[in-house]
């Protein structure tokens, strides 16, 4: 068959990810971001590398050196985390590391809260679904996992979900926001029925909405709806919210294109 | 009743072609797919509104039938197939996706006998074998399914086809965790399980009506990992992994056949390379015509050996240059224009071969898929063809090998992301057993405990 | 300071290619036109909304080219140009046309400075040089016109292009008419006379800001008769007729490059083949990836020699594979990529002649633009370079035998329709003056009476 | 250059218009339309060759038998129109015979009107125009043109047409419908005014839209819109008013795609 010579492969395609991948490999991105304390330091980095027996081991050996398990949680799991974050929204890891990272970080808290009588002020309760009717729901997936990797406390409705259902869990949940998840122009309009019924009890919370149907014009139509992209825009929106507070305004005048 | 593959179709990957294959399918009016030309196969969705009652869907679908007969009329084209890929009412209704099958059909033939345009209508059920959180792959909701197929059967379908869903529990669970064993369990022993229980039905039906039982695709699976993998900056999936995914699903895909379809397979089976090398059946693809639906990094290469070429999917709506199926259907015409003319210039394989380079080396799944090499993959399935399991693990090595191979030659240049997954992969594979039925029994173990939707009984275990 | 051209850039016809002019030309960051590879040249059309104030236009653009530059990345193409034809209000308020340009060219650096992706920007300004009645092609209208240029030059447009209108009154009238004379002279005379005005202003613009006069299309007539002429079954006038005018207005875009513009011309002149014969500058083109902008009858033919390839125009909305811009220009971005394959591979020579035959017996409109017979059409004008006349006239001639001599040859066939209105349009030529300046009175008297809206003074006449 | 053998064109492309062209010239299909009154067949054959001076010495020939010069314009001018009105709509004939034809009988009913003192009854006056803001005014010269032909008065109000111009005519002509012409999604909204202010003024009258942006689906979004496809439905549009009056509902009934 036809083949191309290696130098005129450039001139048809560029592997752009090759090209911009960081001289830098992920361990020692990761390793300028750690934090310095002798205690913490092993932690994070086990974090970093979905090391569940790591992770406890270096808990373990900060709680007996006098760290407060409780306060270990913020100190060094959710920095640990948050390295991990901030590589992956740099394009350096992938999901499938903030996968295992999160599971090694819950594992982690698990312990934590083993060794204490005191319960940790949970970051707040997102709930999660995929619109009622819509059977795609590896997006919301990705962004209950996201979310959960950032210390959010998930409640996953899964997917096909009647409105009905949304209303009641926000309504037992109290959650900081909601997200719906949608990939079909059918079934996205359940998400303005969600809002009208929130709206109709009375409730005000963010509701944060993406999936491949669902672009930011739509969600702007109604009162509660606040877009995001991609999955991890769904942490960026938690984050805020605990940061500056639930209103609407503000949050589409940070993440809505304009 | 099922009678597997084990030599390949084809003596030699360069007799691969679009337009041709080894056993060419008569469908609906004048039309013969594989059989020395390409055709264009359009695919659109109604509108959002356009579901509401059985009248306006019918008053839908009869809309976008007229709009793209007559653009093909207007421009020429000798031929077409209409796609048609059922919302939910309608295959939950057998009688609604009966009916519209016989609106369009009714169009289609009063184009065919003012025009003489050879054209004929695939329509794609729906796997509606669910419940919101399980599959139900067999009983009622098989059944249902099945009366679906008869319907449309009877009422004016040519082409029979379905997206099925077998596996994707396990594998929606291990493609987010880089779980090798688990891909392969849920894509090529369940899916292929489910593959053959399904397709052995739809065969019984085309038999029965004088249709075409015409193929599937591993949307579900290979497809779902494509997507997550995404464009060339995307972070959620190495693109190593979904092509390891997608050779497995090719000796999924292929159970159609199998089973009795005779293709052409469904276009958004981008396995259908390596099923055509295997099978010789007809094949659609889709690609560089197709991102009106989604976007992926081979756009010319899937075109290598189409026998139908489509757009995936557009919404009906208005652009300037028409409807969007006009617009769509009129641009896939061309490039079948530009393929008939290199068949009947003797240019075929060159043109052919631009079409595989333009993406061979764009990414590690333009690779494999190319169809040099979708051919080795080919091989390696047709080896073991009687083995469901070792057929697919052979597929995931040898992907592995010839990514590998690219790699060495310099002109496949990955990511060092992309290749650690890779190792990964191949060292999961390498630790993997070839005794089919214990990898059945440590899967079905390990896979009860961990998925929680995941029910042995879907697939009689 | 307007030299015409009295002969041909490239010796044979065989010459001529894609990709490839007698002179590239390199503009906005890192790209060079015409210089051995091809590159989608992406247009779009803002929402009808988004009109409504500076601020909303501005993003509007802002996110269309942000969409634009992350899908070629995405996908990896090595190279884009971006078209703004303006809306309206961005000509006739200059500062929002440069605004615009300003917010663009921004995004456009990022991208090229992140990824080295190689990119420019084309700006093409409305002709608002006319009344609601009357065409108002001097004076103030004029001057303003200029002045848009100027802004969205200094502001970060890399290409200058209108579609200028002059002689559009008198066409409109004769077109409708089958006035051969009147199509001459709107075309030929008038046309090319405005033509020369507006270049060498723009020229003067371009050379002061250091941009690229582009060039012109003669979308207000040859394309207004083509897309009369519509499909095959449309009857509002002979194809024959609608290349005809075709063949007369290559001599007239020409005049641009003769007043200092240096290409690429405008994707929409279906005469830039012609121009491209003779003066060798590079092409935009659109065919068969700009159906969301309209239907012809020649998608693949024109890709035959361009070098930037468009989608003429699609209004910005969502698809199901993202928006309708990153959908289109990934489809451009494939059909470049394969064109780039063929110029690397050698099999460049092979990729045109099946393109150019794809469409070459479609329609006469066709069959005179595939690239032998346009060569010749560019002779015919080369022959009497320096009369807009005579030119235009030789034009139309050889257009006439072209399509008789493809009718000879049994492999186009017309329906007598079209063959009466060919022998009709031939008679009129024949019956012509071979003088200009007889020409040009005659038809001042008769179309000063006959077209109400007709203003000499628009021409200095 | 390559080259397709003549038996390998049709795989590759129909030239549909040229294997369906009838069997029949388009004379010989107009000879059986023609009525067969050896009076009018002439004029009728006059009209369909455009040929003004037939037409006259037609007209002349029967008035001198007896005919009335009021009469004969439906009799046989209208006639000799509708034999070409019929041949365009078959497809054997194009649009510019049609406006040969219609150049043709416009001077025969001038001819008429000359040789007596009787005022012909007109079929109806229509207005036209082209949306504000758009200069596109090729489809609306056809629409003009071919209601001309059908022996519509009409009254064309040009492109780039103000909603107030509209709006006046209508109230000044009382025409039996309005046409309008737009071919950018930025001007066809100006339909919507011109309905709007036509209600308002209370006057309904059917509100005839076409051209390039134009769908069924935005017209049908207002009260009084009628959509048409080609040019030649805004005279099968006029022609139902004439039969059947102009009520929006049946129109809409008769002419939208359901
Ligand atoms: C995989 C797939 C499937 C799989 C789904 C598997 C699964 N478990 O999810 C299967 C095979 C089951 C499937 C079935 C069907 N599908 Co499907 N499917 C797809 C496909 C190919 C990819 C979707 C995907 O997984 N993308 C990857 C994920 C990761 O992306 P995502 O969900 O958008 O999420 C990302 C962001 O949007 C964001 N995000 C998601 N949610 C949220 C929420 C918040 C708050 C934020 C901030 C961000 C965010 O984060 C993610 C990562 O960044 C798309 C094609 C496409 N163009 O999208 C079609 C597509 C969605 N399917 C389609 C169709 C038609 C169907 C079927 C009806 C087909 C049929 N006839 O049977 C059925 C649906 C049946 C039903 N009742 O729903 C159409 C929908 C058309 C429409 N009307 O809109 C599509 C668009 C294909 C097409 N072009 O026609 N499908
Ligand atoms: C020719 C043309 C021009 C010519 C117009 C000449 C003229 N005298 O009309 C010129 C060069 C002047 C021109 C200018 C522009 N144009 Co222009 N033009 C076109 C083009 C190529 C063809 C239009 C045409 O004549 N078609 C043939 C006629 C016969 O069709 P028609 O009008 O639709 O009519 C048919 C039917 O619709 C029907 N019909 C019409 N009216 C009615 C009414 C009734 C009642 C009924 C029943 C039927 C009916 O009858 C006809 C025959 O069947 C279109 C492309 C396209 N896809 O349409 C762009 C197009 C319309 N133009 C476009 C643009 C953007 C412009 C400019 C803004 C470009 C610029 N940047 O300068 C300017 C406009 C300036 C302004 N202020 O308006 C865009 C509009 C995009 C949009 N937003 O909607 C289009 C769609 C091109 C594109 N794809 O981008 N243009
Ligand atoms: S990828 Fe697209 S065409 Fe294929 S099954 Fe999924 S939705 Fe249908
Ligand atoms: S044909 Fe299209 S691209 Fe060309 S000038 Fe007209 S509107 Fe613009
Ligand atoms: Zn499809
Ligand atoms: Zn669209
Ligand atoms: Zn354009």
């Amino acid at each position: 068959m036809l083949d191309l010579k290696l130098e005129d492969i450039d001139g048809i395609l560029v592997r752009y990810n090759v090209a911009l991948e960081k001289e830098m490999t992920p361990d020692e991105a990761a390793e300028e971001l750690y934090p310095k304390d002798e205690l913490i330091y092993p932690i994070a980095k086990a974090i970093y590398e979905g090391e569940e027996d790591d992770v406890i081991d270096g808990l373990k050996a900060a709680i007996d050196a006098g760290k407060d398990p409780i306060a270990l949680i913020n100190e060094s799991l959710m920095v640990g985390m948050s390295v991990v974050s901030q590589l992956y929204d740099e394009g350096i890891i992938f999901l499938p590391n903030v996968m295992m990272s999160a599971d090694a970080m819950l594992e982690g808290i698990e312990f934590c809260k083993t060794q204490t009588s005191e319960v940790p002020e949970p970051k707040g309760k997102i709930v999660c679904h995929v619109a009622e009717g819509d059977v795609h729901d590896i997006g919301k997936n990705i962004v209950a996992a996201l979310l959960r990797a950032s210390g959010y406390e998930v409640v996953d409705l899964g997917r096909d979900c009647p409105v009905d259902e949304v209303i009641e869990a926000v309504e037992k949940e109290k959650p900081l926001m909601v997200t719906g998840t949608a990939l079909m122009t059918t079934t996205m309009y359940a998400f303005k029925e969600i809002n009208d019924k929130l709206l109709e009890k009375g409730i005000k919370l963010p509701f944060a909405c993406g999936g491949g149907a669902v672009n930011q014009d739509f969600v702007s139509q109604y009162d509660l709806g606040v877009y995001g992209e991609e999955a991890s825009d769904a942490v960026k929106i938690a984050n805020f919210i605990v940061e500056n507070g639930s209103e609407i305004e503000k949050l589409r005048e940070e993440f809505h294109k304009h | 009743m099922v009678k597997k593959y084990t030599s390949m179709a084809y003596a030699n990957a360069d007799d691969m072609l679009f337009g041709n294959s080894k056993f060419p399918v008569k469908a609906g009016l004048g039309l013969e797919i594989g059989a020395g030309y390409t055709t264009p196969e359009l695919n659109y969705a109604p509108r959002p509104q356009a579901g509401k009652s059985k009248e306006k869907l019918i008053k839908e679908y009869e809309r976008i039938t007229t709009d793209a007969m007559a653009r093909m009329v207007q421009i020429g084209a000798p031929s077409i197939v209409l796609e048609t890929e059922h919302v939910e009412q309608m295959t939950n209704n057998p009688e609604w996706g009966g009916a519209v099958a016989h609106a369009q059909k009714t169009i289609m033939e009063e184009y065919h006998d003012e025009y003489g345009i050879k054209c004929a209508l695939r329509h794609t059920v729906g796997d509606i074998r669910e419940d919101r959180d399980y599959l139900k792959l067999t009983g009622d909701k098989f059944d249902l399914l099945m009366e679906s197929f008869e319907q449309v059967a009877k009422n004016g379908a040519d082409l029979l086809s379905v997206e099925s869903m077998g596996g994707k529990e396990v594998f929606d669970y291990s493609i987010l965790r880089n779980d090798t064993a688990g891909i392969l369990f849920g894509i090529g022993v369940l899916g292929s399980m489910d593959m053959e229980t399904v397709w052995s039905g739809v065969a019984d039906i085309a038999k029965k009506t004088g249709t075409v039982a015409a193929g599937d695709t591993d949307c579900a699976q290979a497809n779902t990992a494509m997507f997550i993998a995404g464009g060339l900056l995307d972070k959620n999936l190495a693109h190593t992994i979904a092509i390891v995914a997608r050779a497995i699903s090719a000796g999924r895909s292929l159970c159609a056949y199998e089973a009795g379809a005779t293709g052409p397979g469904k276009d958004c089976g981008y396995e259908n390379t390596i099923i055509k090398s295997i099978s010789g059946v007809p094949i659609a693809q889709e690609g560089k015509t197709s991102t009106c639906a989604h976007s992926d990094v081979m756009g010319n290469l899937t075109m290598q050996c189409c026998d139908l070429w489509s757009n995936e999917s557009v919404e009906y709506h208005g652009e300037f240059g028409g409807t969007s199926v006009q617009c769509w259907s009129e641009s896939l015409a061309y490039d079948c224009s530009l393929m008939n003319v290199a068949l009947k210039t003797g240019k075929a394989k060159d043109l052919r071969d631009m079409f595989t380079l333009s993406d061979k080396y764009r990414d590690p799944q333009g690779y494999v898929l190319a169809y040099d090499n979708a051919y080795r993959v080919g091989e390696a399935i047709a080896k073991d063809g009687n083995d469901n399991y070792l057929r697919a693990k052979n597929a995931a090595v040898e992907c592995c090998n010839i990514v590998e191979e690219g790699v060495a030659s310099g002109k496949l240049k990955l990511t060092r992301f992309e290749i650690n997954a890779l190792t990964k992969v191949k060292e999961d594979l390498a630790a993997l057993t070839d005794d089919s039925d214990k990898f059945m029994s440590d899967c079905l173990t390990k896979y009860k405990e961990e998925v929680a939707v995941f029910l042995p009984e879907n697939y009689g275990l």
